[in-house]
Formats: C-alpha cells, structure tokens, sequence
C-alpha cells in the first residue's frame, strides 16, 4: 500500500510529465503539418473536440498542481525539521559518513567564520548561508500551472460571437443584457503601445436600474463575464437612394465594413437589380474620419453588372448623377465586435505575472545570495555530513571539505 | 573559484599591476586601432557625401534620338540643339525603361522645340514638371512650382523680356497657340537660364509631335561599371536612340578621392607598423623585467603552455581593451575630421568596432610572438637566480 | 562530379566510424559487425527502393526517416537534460547487442543516403556503390582496428553518440535539396511563428494594428519579417546540440568529499573537469555538422533556370494575352516563363510552364513564404526562400508552398489572363511584411 | 634496485652536473629515507644548490641516475618534470620569490591552480596554520621578511608534496625569525611527515635536522646523522 503511494506521487508529481505531455503535442503538431498548412488552427480544434486529447492536455495542470502541492509540503516539513533541504536535491549535492564527531562549539565557530548561519538541535548542526530559491520556484510553478489551466480552459470553454455595436442601436442578444449603445468614441491618443482609444459607452438595465458602463480597447472590458473585443471598425451611413425611373425609393440606414479609407462594400438595394458599392474617401484633413466625423463617401451605382453611376457625397448633402440621386443625410459608428465568454483569460493574465514575479525574484537571488546548505548529523560513532548548494558551489563546496578535514582531525588527535 | 575565473583574475591583476607598461601598451594599440578607425570612416563618409554630390549634380545617363547628333559635352547638360529634328518615341522609351528596373524612377522627359512669343522665336523645353523638380534639386525658384496650366522661365530671358511671376504668355506653335502664366523664374546658372519650361503635353500639342520626345534624362542609382551596363543594356532595347553617360564634373572628386584614399591606406600602413614594432619592443623589455616572476611560476610547476596561455591572455586583453578605446577615439577623430574639412557629419559604422578590435589583438599579438618564445623558452633555474 | 560525391561521402563515412569507435572503443567486433551488416543492409534496401517505387516516393520515404530521426533528437536531448541533475548512478555498461545495433541504423541510414546520393538510374551506378561500398569496408577495418587507438582521447557526452551520427546522415542529406530538412524546417517554423501571433492575439483578445503606434507595431511586426524563418528554424535545428552541451556542463561532478587530502580532492577535481570538457567535444562537433548542414541548404549548388521576369501589359478589356509562339519565346518549351505586371504601385509576379502535356500558369509566389520567387531545375521548381522542390507535375495544384494558381484560357491566339484578377489574387494570398494578422477576417 | 627502495624517496647514482667545463657536482650516490630531515652544508659553490636543482627537478643533471619516489627523473619530458615539480616536490627559496601583484593568500593559490584547481578555504587554513591568518589580503611587498617567507612555507606545502625543499630559506632572516620559521617548520614535518632537504650554510639551521651533509667543492666530505634541536630535552 506504500509502494504504491510512493508510486503514485512519482506519476503524479513527477518532473518529466509536462515536458513529456508537451512533446506529445508537439508531435501531433509535427505529423499534422506534414498533411495540413494551418497546422496550429487544426491542432487547437482537434483538442477542442477530441476528449482524449483534451484529458491529455488536462494532465498538465493536474502534474503542475500535485508538483506544486509536494514541493510547498517538503518545504515546511523541512523548515520545520531543519534546514531547507527539499528531498530531490540532496541527490545533486554531496553528502559522505565520517569516522570522526564532531565539537559542535568548534565547528559553529569554523562555519560562523564562513559566514554561514548555524542551528543545532540533539545531534545535528544545520548551516546556511543565502536566500532560498524557493519563492522564485513557487511563482514559476504558479504561473505555469495557471497558463496551462488557463490554455486548457480557453481551448476547451472559449465561446465566440461575431456582431456588429452600432450607435443608438439596442445591444445584440448574445451580451446577455437588454440595452443600447450609446456612443462610439475613436481618439487619437498615443499611449505607450496603443496610438488610439476607442470607447464604446453602452447603457443597460442592470437589474432594475439602469447603468453605462464604457468598453475600452485593453485589457477588454466585460459584461457577465462577456468580454468585448473589438475587431474592427464600420459605418452605417443613412442612405436615401432614387433611381430615374422613380419606381421607388430606397431609405435606409446601410451596414457597412468600410474603415479604413479604402475600403469597398456594398448594399444590395432590395426589390431592384441595383446595388450600391461604397468606399470611404480619403480625408482631406489629417484627422481620421472616423474620430472627425467628417465622412465623405465614395458611391458607385450598379445595375445588372453594369456601372451606371459614379460619385462623392460628403455627410449631409445630396448628389444626382445621370439621374440616380444618392443622399447622405447621417452615419453611425459601428464597431464589429467579438463577444467572448473565456474563462482561461484571466488565469493567462495572472500566470503573466506570476512568472514576471519568478523571474524578478530569482536573478537577484541567484546572482548575489544562492542558497547554500549543509548538515552534519551525529551517526553512531561518526557523522553523516550532507551538503547542497543552488549557486556558488565552488566556495562551498571547499567550506564544506575543509570542516570535513578538521572534523576527521580531530578524530586523529 | 573555478579555474576559469582565476585565470582571468590572475591576469587582470598583473596588468593592474604594471600600470605605466599597461597604459603604454593599451594607448599605443589605441592608438593604432584610432587611426584605421577614424580612416575608415572618414573614407566611407567621404565616398557617401561625393556620390551623393554626384546625386545631386543631376542626370547620369542621357537617351537622345539617334540622327539628331547630339553632343554631350563635359560641360553639364547641353543636350543638342533645337534644330534638329529627330525624336524619340515615347511609348518606346517607357517600355524599355519598364525592362530595365535600375533605371529607377529619377528621370525627366523633355522635348525641346521652338514657339513664337510676341513675334520672336524662343527656346521652349517641354517637361513632366514633377520630374525635372525631383531630377534637379538645386533649382533655385523664384515664384512656385507650375502645374500643368503654367509655366516656368529662365532668368536670363526672364531679364531681357522683363517678365515676373503671374504674367501670362501667349505662345503660338506650328500646331496651335497656347496662353500660359508664368509661376516661376528659375536660375540654374546654365543653359536652363534661357528656356521657358512648358508642360510636356501642351507643348507636343502646340509643335503637333504627340507622343514624342527629344531626350531623356536618368538619374540612375548606379557609378562606373554598373552604369556602363546599364546604358548598354539600354541601348539594345532602343533602336533608333542612343543612350550616354553623362560624363559628370563630380568624377574627378571621385578620382581625387581614391588618391586620398590610397594616401590614407599608406599613412595606417605606416603608423600600424611602427605600433608594431613600439609593442614588440615594450612587451620584449617587460618579459625581461618579469624573467624571474616566470621562472617562478614554472618552478612552482606551471608547464610551458600554461605560462604562455598566461602571457597570450595579457596580450589579447590588452589588445581588446586597445581596440575597445581605439574604435571610441577613432570614431571622435572621424568626427572632428569630417567636421572642420569636409563640413559634414561622419557616418555612424558599427562595423568598425570589431574591425578595430581585431586590428588591436592582431598587433598585440604579433608584437608578443617574440617576448612569447622567450617565454616558452626560458630556464626556471637561471632567471630565478636573476641571470 | 560523381567522383567528388563519392570522396565527399567516403569522408563522412571515415569521420562518422572514428567517432563511433571512439565512443564505443570497448566493442569493437560488435562495432565492426554491426557497421558493416548495416552499411550493406542499407544499401541493398535503398536500390530496392528506387527499383521497386517510382519517382519521388523513395525520397520522401527517406526524408520521413530522416525527419523522425531529427525528432528523435529532441527526446534524447530532454533525457540527457532531465537525468543530468538527478543522482549520478554508474553508467550502465553498453551490451553488445545494444552497440551492434544502435551502429547497425547509423550504417544503415548511411548506406541509403549513399544510394541517394549516387545518380541513380545510370548504367554503372551499382558498380560505383559496389566500389564505394568496398572502399568504406575498407576505411572501416582501418579505422576501428589501426587508427583508433592512436585517437586522442576524447570522452563521449550523454547521447553524444546519436547526436553525432545523426548530424552526420542530416550534412548528407543537405547535400541534395531532396532530402534537406533544414530549408522544410524554417517554411514551417514561419508558419508557426505567424499562427502563433494570430492565435495569441485572438485568445487574449489583443485590438488589431490600425490601434498601434506604428512603431509598436514594427517591432511586432519583425515576427512577419523575412529572416523569422530562417532564424526560428536555426534555432530549432541546434536545440539538440545545445541540449545535449548544457546538460553535460550541468551534470554534477561526482562528490570527493570522502577524500581526506585536500590535495588529492583537488586534483580529483580538476581531472573531473578536464574529463567533462573532453566529453564536450562530440557534442560541439555535432554542432559544427548541422551548422555546416544549414549552410549547404540555404547555398545549395544547383543551379536554377530563372527568367527575368519580361513585363507585360493589359489591354483595355483588362486583359493580357500571353502569345504561346512569339519569336524566340515558346511557351512550350517546358521552361518556366516568368512575366511582370505592374498596376500603380502594385507588382505581381507570374510565370507560365508547359508541363505534363499542358500550360499552367501561376503566381511566382507561395500562400506561406515570402515571394521569393521560384526557380527551375530538372522536374522540379523550387521556392526559392524555403528551398521546398515542387514537382513540375504538381504545379498549378493549390495548397503548401505551390506557386498558387491562376484562372487561365488558351486558344490560339495565347494564353489569356485578368489582370484584374492577377492583382487580387497576388493581394489576397501572397504573404508580405505588410500582411499582418488580425487584420478584420 | 636496493632492497630498501620501500622507504627510500631518494636515490642517485653517479649523479653528476656540468656547466661546460666546470664540475658543479661530481659523481654523487645518496640515499635519503621517508620522512627524514636532511640539511646540506656547505660554503657558496660548493654545489649544493645544483643539488637542491636537481632534486626538485628544475634542472637535469649530465650524468648518473635520479630517483625521486622511486620515479626517473631522467626519463620525464619536460611537460613531465613540470608535473613531477608541482605534484611530488614543494620549493622555498631564499629570497621568498613571491608574485608581487598578488596577495599572500591569492599566491598560495596561484600555486593551487597549476596543480589543480584554486580552493580559497584551504588556501586560507594553510596560511592560518602558518599563522598568517590575518594578513591574507597583503601583497608580499607589505610583508615581512619572516612572513614573506612564511607566505612560502604555505604555497610549498600546499599540494602535500612528498619532499619539500628548502634553499637557504633562513639566508635573509634575523636570529629571531630564523627560528620561528624553523619551529613552523619542523612542526609541519611532524604533522604531514614529508621528507626535508634544506641547504644552508648556517650552522644553527643544521642543528634542526637529523642528518646534514657537507658538501665542497661538488664532492660529498662527509654524511653525519646527529640528534635534532628542539626535541623538547625536558
């Protein structure tokens, strides 16, 4: 039954299982590249709808998780007993049987000359010098166990829906909350990273009361746990359309992916052969368009295939060309958005910084104060010595023998 | 402290300990690795500031129609006399320049031709303006740039006809008349100084030569060789045309420089030799005085490479230290040159640096290779003796 | 020419037994056997091979193998790197079986390679392999029995072995760009650093470029830049080899604290060092191999038929007719034919290649690379920025790095194409530094 | 071989040096047990720092046989003798010859290196054991005669040598000096039982050792086994 406890923590907290879960995936990546060119995008869906492969991926943060439980474990068991000695890396140090014993006044005093701090209890001598690198160890499991999870959450959970906010419109139903969209806001704001801002000011009833809330652009706002993406941005002009026949007349606010400046897409004028293609024209003035306000659209009137009308209209006015008249009276901002329920974001946020907090604890540890142990422990007639060290192992390491020597000396004398 | 560190500490600690021979050394290979430095980079900054000298002196290649017997004299820019009555196509042209990318996009088509202006005959050039005002930067424009309704003068006949910006001129031709406003006045200095510069298309319209051409003018990116083959490859896609190389003023500044050039290779030559021989003799005279620091050393059991990676390890640190200093002076040197003589600023050349280093280890090094022998060589028990 | 080849491989051969000698020096009849049955055994399968499958199978057979060896690489690396810091138990001593074996696949693979490299298909091929074959047999005895044990005394790093012979099969295979791994290597690394950023920036839903500041967005947009191929697949190539080096410079030394001398523990120490670095040198060596092998793939010898591209224009219709027979210019003649239209600023690059009995014509440019462009050699184009080679039979078929496809008519006059349709397709598939992701799909 | 190579650490026969013409030591057989304190003596010329020379294997004699440890120092390469010289044998000489640019404790390891590897924990007990524990991090030009030479004894024992060779070492010391250095002395002989050769031509260092040998002229005079000083009499 304790064989296979033991076995059971070995398979479950052992080091080699993430990398060697990673290099499975890795392969499949391999073998699907050699048949597929979007490897990646494949890879992905496949463990979204493979449960055997999403297991798989499981097993990382569970290894994470049981490494992460073992190591906090061994860490107090062994604060408490002695010194920080975790039990793997006893292996990777020294540790040797003398004849000799040891004057335990004697030797506090060698290993104080060293500079080492001492404890010593009934039979035993600890000594240490340095910070441990445990609390670096901590955050780096942390934040792995938290990108995983969080990958793991995201590949598995993520839901996506693809709508278009437009001003004064009501909210799409997929953000889950009844209201409307009161303004889009694009400014020129030049940040560290980000040039521009986009606001999108929503009023809803939350509950019984009603509330705005305002969407930036990062880190994404969210709605009931929806995030806002913003994709890209559009415009829905009002357009008035007469053809010369005057069989009718076409009014209506247009949908269209037209920004930036260049940008071409059409309406289909419903009941009629004609269809309207519109581009955004090139501001006159340096200031975007869509953060002016001052749109001026580039129109081409289609009939059966044939381009029967070409023009510009600026908002507000009126064009007539060979008899077809286009006006322009007002446009909305749309912005298309992604609406996003992810429960794996946030942990891949926090995993961020865990691993940004492993780092920036552990190259000053490392480099100015490596923890550095050993432990001389009364054996019968002699004493079991052990020694083990994160950094600077060479002084150690000839502390460590030079207090062996005067320990045997001793012994002789 | 593991072998490797004490190594290092062990060889730092001599040369700190020998300051004035270690000064010496390091400013001599400084010295040394400044000046090829500072004459590399003044020599590359003055080959960038003379080609773009030569940039900015205009068009390097010249395509003429073939009967027109133009001359393209040495003398800048007079490209053949209005007389003559050959042109070029310039559907033709357009589709052998397309062939032929590093033509580039810096050239100019003009048609030269002559209009009546009140009674008298003038000399007219028909330009796309946006060319000829890329081509020829250092048109000095009184007024503005025309567009396709206007017009520029010359200076000179600006002068003699009194005519300023914002007059308008009625011009007849064989095939029409045409009335354009003077924006500008530009003085070249040159044959520019006498023309009225007229749209190229309104002037084919008024001479009743559509489509055609007396010349085009090419800045092309490339010198020497490379632009012989390019006029070359030119000259086979047209037939009836020939393709020149505008012989340039600016080549003789090019052959200036390469003999300031050479010179400048003999100067380092000269100064990296006698560094040599200044570190050989320092270095020489140091082991001498260290004879018995060595004898020691292999006394104490240090093999005969142990001792000579100690001595080689100086001399490389020394020379990497030198050429550290001598790439930072160089660069100052290069920047004061290029500053008080040729009035412009040196080029920033990274490339330099391990360049400079190398030239400071590799002198450091051959001026070692005898003290190093010496070294190898030496008899613990006599220099311990102090023989 | 093939006598070249043959020295070339004779060398590798000489260079790949005196390294397994030296790490197997204890085994010597096991070494030989295995060495020589594999040599032979791989020999006769690779003319099998080519006798019994045609065309381009036997190669990509090869290069699989090849592959799954680089891959197997990787897994001796991470056990190299995951033992290193764990206890330092004895070395468990090599049987002759596993020694006769393990050398019997290196030989073997050899031997294949060999067959591959050998013009195969002319008249005295086999007599060539039979002499080639003789005169390794012959290096062999040489080298295990006289030249070995003047060797200098070199220890062998933890999975040293494989890595080294394996480096040595993947430099044979960079010879000739139908095996090379290297050039598939960075196609696909590219591909995987562009979906990567695509992916990361859709999963942690970070705003498209029009939101950056442009110069954010140059540093961003390095990851799309030509050279993150080549760079990314040089830094996958050599991850076994620096494995490998790290893991040795990790392995603790074995403890001398039982030593009661402190001169002796001293000199245990440093005999410990000088043994580590001795072991270091197969590992480097490895290194040096594959550098060497991602410099003949990315120079490879073999010269290409590669037009320049002649400019063409569009009619008023807005299309362009490419005349089959125009003066010197034959379509058919089974070259590639490279054209250039230009519309505004917008370049596009096309070629037309009469193959298997009827004209295609393509982009000079693949949906994943860079447009580098492609040139022509027997049977095949390759794409010039990640050295895959297309068989001529598949050009004009979508997908991986053909030259993407065009719509097309023939009739007498020419081949006619639109333009329009020429520019769209080049904007909508051909990857640029500008293409960048996001970017409102 | 002699029957009591065991326990011999040297053996020459026929050892002879010449410097040209000149006869620096004439044939020469000596036995020199483990462990034993041998002093040479004899005035300036008389060939006992060829001798030393030659023990320490800085010098290769012109003819007869060498044995050091039961080893031909005849037969070793140059590489090997500097082997043999930073493994087998510790020098001090008499003018301390110390490196000038490096501390007393950073010259004990110095020697370290070339042997094996530096160890600063043991370079600093040696130098403690010599009683030098507090002028670890002077240059020898900050150092006293006596503990220049001091400095020496440390770097010379350092690699447990089996013979430990002394050349005039007290030449350069007062009274005072000379006898503390003798006391460290024949305290580390006690404790690390190497085998002592030491040349002087002082009387009273002689009286320190076992046995002395009066050398003149390159010729051995006379091989005298005597009782040591210091042996606490009470």
């Amino acid at each position: 039954m304790k064989r296979l406890a033991w076995f059971l923590r070995h398979i479950v907290a052992s080091r080699g299982a993430t990398p060697a879960i990673i290099g499975c995936f890795a392969l499949i990546y391999i073998i699907i590249a050699f048949y597929n060119d979007e490897a990646l995008v494949t890879l992905l869906a496949l463990t979204r709808s493979t449960p055997p492969l999403a297991m798989l991926l499981a097993c990382i943060p569970l290894n994470l998780a049981a490494r992460l439980f073992f190591e906090i474990a061994d860490f107090i068991r062994k604060k408490r007993l002695t010194v920080f000695l975790p039990q793997e890396t006893w292996a990777a140090g020294e540790r040797v049987k003398l004849a000799g014993r040891m004057e335990a006044d004697l030797l506090e005093k060698k290993l104080a000359g060293a500079g080492y701090h001492c404890r010593h209890g009934e039979g035993f001598i600890a000594a240490w010098k340095g910070i441990s690198a445990f609390p670096a160890r901590f955050f780096l499991l942390l934040g792995f166990l938290l990108l995983f999870s969080g990958i793991l959450l995201s590949t598995t959970t993520r839901e996506s829906v693809r709508t278009p906010l437009i001003e004064g419109e009501p909210l799409p139903e997929a953000m889950g909350a009844q209201g409307r969209v009161e303004q889009i806001l694009l400014r020129d704001r030049p940040g560290l990273v980000l040039a521009r801002t986009l606001a999108i000011t929503v009023g809803f009833f939350d509950g019984s009361t009603e509330t705005t809330k305002e969407f930036g652009l990062y880190p994404p706002g969210s709605l009931h746990g929806v995030y806002l993406y913003p994709r890209y941005l559009g415009l829905a002009p009002f357009v008035e359309f007469t053809p010369p026949e005057r069989a009718f007349a076409f009014s209506s606010y247009v949908t269209l992916m037209i920004y930036p400046p260049g940008r071409e897409d059409s309406v289909e004028v419903p009941g009629s052969p004609y269809r309207i293609a519109f581009t955004l024209a090139e501001p006159r003035s340096a200031r975007d368009p869509y953060s002016s306000g001052k749109y001026e659209l580039q129109f081409r009137v289609v009939k059966d295939k044939a381009a029967v009308a070409e023009g510009t209209v600026p908002l507000g006015s009126t064009v007539t060309r060979n008899g077809y008249t286009l006006a322009f009276p007002n446009a909305k901002r749309i912005v298309m958005t992604d609406l996003v329920r992810d429960r794996g974001l946030s942990f891949i946020w926090w995993s961020g910084l865990c691993m940004l907090v492993a780092v920036a604890v552990y190259m000053p540890v490392r480099l100015l104060a490596p923890r550095r142990e050993m432990m001389f422990v009364a054996h019968g007639r002699g004493t079991q010595a052990i020694s083990w060290a994160e950094g600077g192992k060479t002084a150690h390491r000839s502390v460590f023998h030079g207090i062996l020597d005067a320990i045997s000396r001793d012994q002789d004398r | 402290m593991s072998r490797r560190r004490w190594f290092f500490h062990v060889v730092i600690r001599s040369l700190a300990h020998r300051k004035g021979g270690t000064l010496l050394l390091v400013t001599v290979l400084a010295m040394a690795s400044s000046l090829v430095t500072s004459l590399g980079i003044v020599s590359f900054s003055m080959e960038k500031k003379v080609a773009e000298e030569i940039r900015r002196y205009g068009a390097n290649l010249v395509i003429v129609a073939d009967s027109a017997g133009v001359e393209v004299g040495s003398g800048g820019m007079n490209f053949g006399r209005v007389a003559e009555s050959a042109y070029l196509d310039q559907g033709q042209v357009q589709r052998a320049l397309l062939q032929e990318p590093a033509a580039g996009r810096d050239l100019s088509f003009h048609l030269r031709g002559a209009l009546k202006l009140w009674g008298d005959t003038v000399a007219v050039d028909g330009v796309v303006f946006p060319q000829i005002r890329r081509l020829s930067p250092w048109w000095r424009i009184q007024g503005t740039w025309p567009d396709a309704n206007g017009a520029l003068i010359g200076s000179d006949l600006a002068l003699r006809r009194s005519i300023k910006p914002g007059d308008a001129l009625s011009l007849s031709g064989p095939a029409g008349g045409m009335v354009v406003r003077v924006t500008g006045i530009v003085s070249t200095g040159g044959e520019a100084d006498r023309l009225v510069f007229l749209d190229l298309l309104a002037l084919q319209k008024a001479l009743g030569l559509q489509g055609q051409l007396t010349a085009v003018k090419i800045l092309a990116a490339a010198t020497g060789e490379d632009l012989r083959r390019l006029a070359g490859n030119l000259q086979k896609l047209l037939g009836g045309a020939q393709v020149k190389e505008v012989r340039q003023v600016a080549a003789t500044s090019e052959s200036l420089l390469k003999k300031v050039q050479l010179l400048m290779l003999l100067v380092a030559a000269v100064v990296v030799t006698a560094c040599g021989a200044s570190v050989a003799a320092t270095m020489s005279s140091s082991v001498l005085e260290r004879g018995r620091e060595i004898g020691l050393i292999k006394a104490m059991g240090a093999s005969r490479r142990a001792v000579l990676l100690l001595f080689t390890a100086e001399s490389v640190l020394l020379g990497i230290i030198g050429g550290v200093a001598g790439y930072g002076a160089g660069y100052a040197i290069a920047l004061l040159v290029t500053k008080t003589v040729f009035a412009t600023a040196a080029e920033f050349l990274p490339a330099f640096f391990p360049a400079a280093v190398v030239v400071s280890c590799f002198l450091a090094l051959v001026g070692s290779t005898g003290p190093l022998i010496a070294v190898y060589r030496l008899d613990p028990v006599r220099s311990l003796r102090g023989e | 020419m093939i006598l070249a080849r043959g020295v070339t491989m004779l060398l590798v051969w000489a260079i790949l037994v005196m390294g397994l000698a030296r790490a197997y020096a204890g085994e010597k009849a096991a070494l030989t056997a295995g060495c020589a049955a594999g040599l032979v055994a791989g020999t006769i399968f690779g003319f099998f091979l080519f006798a019994a499958v045609p065309g381009e199978i036997p190669f990509f057979i090869i290069k699989s193998a090849l592959a799954a060896a680089f891959i197997s690489l990787f897994i001796v690396a991470a056990i190299v790197w995951y033992r290193g810091t764990a206890a330092e138990g004895d070395r468990p001593s090599v049987r002759h079986a596993v020694v006769a074996i393990t050398v019997f696949l290196f030989a073997a693979g050899y031997g294949l390679l060999l067959v591959c490299r050998l013009p195969y298909g002319t008249d005295n091929s086999q007599f060539m392999a039979l002499l080639l074959i003789l005169l390794a047999m012959l290096g062999l005895w040489m080298i295990v029995y006289r030249l070995e044990p003047l060797l200098p005394n070199i220890g062998m790093a933890k999975g040293g072995t494989s890595l080294f012979a394996v480096s040595l099969l993947l430099f044979i295979a960079s010879l000739s760009p139908r095996l090379d791994l290297f050039s598939p290597l960075s196609m696909k690394v590219m591909k995987l650093i562009h979906d990567f950023v695509h992916q990361f920036f859709e999963s942690m839903l970070i705003p498209d470029h029009p939101f950056f500041r442009t110069d954010i967005w140059n540093y961003i947009g390095l990851l799309f830049s030509n050279g993150v191929g080549f760079w990314g697949g040089l830094a996958i190539w050599f991850i076994p080899t620096t494995g490998v080096t790290l893991a040795t410079f990790r392995e603790p030394l074995p403890s001398v604290a039982h030593v009661r001398q402190a001169a002796v523990r001293r000199k245990l120490i440093a005999a410990q060092l000088r043994e580590r670095r001795r072991r270091l040198f197969f590992p480097l060596f490895a290194g040096l191999v594959m550098a060497a092998a991602a410099f003949n793939s990315s120079h490879p010898s073999v010269e290409y038929w590669d037009p320049k591209p002649l400019a063409v224009k569009a009619d008023s219709a807005g299309e362009i007719v490419l005349p089959v027979k125009d003066g010197d210019v034959d379509l058919k003649d089974g070259k590639l034919h490279k054209y250039l239209y230009q519309k505004g600023a917008q370049k596009v690059r096309f070629f037309a290649l009469y193959r298997s009995g009827e004209l295609t014509v393509v982009l000079d440019a693949c949906s994943i690379c860079q447009p580098d462009g492609y040139g022509q050699n027997e049977g095949t184009v390759i794409c010039y920025y990640c050295k895959t080679l297309i068989p001529l039979e598949t050009v004009g078929k979508p997908g991986g790095c053909n030259p993407i496809p065009v719509p097309f008519a023939v009739d007498g006059s020419g081949v006619h194409l639109s333009a329009e349709m020429l520019v769209n397709t080049w904007v909508a598939q051909v990857q640029s530094e500008k293409k960048l992701p996001g970017g409102g799909k | 071989m002699p029957v009591e190579s065991g326990t011999c650490i040297i053996e020459t026969a026929g050892l002879t040096k010449r410097y040209g013409d000149i006869c620096a030591l004439a044939p020469l057989d000596l036995q020199v047990s483990e462990g034993e304190w041998l002093t040479v003596m004899g005035h300036s010329g008389s060939g006992k720092s060829t001798l030393l020379n030659l023990l320490g294997g800085l010098d290769r004699p012109t003819a007869g046989r060498l044995l050091v440890g039961g080893e031909d120092l005849l037969a070793f390469s140059e590489d090997h003798l500097a082997r043999f010289r930073r493994e087998a044998v510790g020098i001090i000489f008499q003018q301390h010859h110390l490196i000038p640019y490096l501390t007393a404790l950073e010259n004990v390891m110095m020697a370290q290196y070339f042997h094996s590897v530096p160890d600063q924990a043991e370079a600093r007990q040696a130098l403690e054991r010599v009683g030098l524990g507090k002028r670890l991090a002077n240059r020898p030009g900050e150092l006293s005669g006596g503990e220049q030479q001091r400095v020496c004894i440390a770097r010379a024992i350092i690699n447990s040598p089996k013979l430990l060779l002394g050349d005039e070492l007290t030449g350069n010391l007062d009274h005072k000096s000379t006898r503390l250095v003798m006391e460290l002395l024949k305290e580390l002989h006690e404790e690390e039982h190497f085998t002592l050769v030491l040349v002087t031509h002082n009387q009273e260092v002689a009286g320190w050792g076992g046995r002395t040998l009066f050398m003149d002229d390159g010729k051995l005079v006379k091989d005298l086994r005597h009782e040591r000083k210091g042996d606490d009499p009470s």
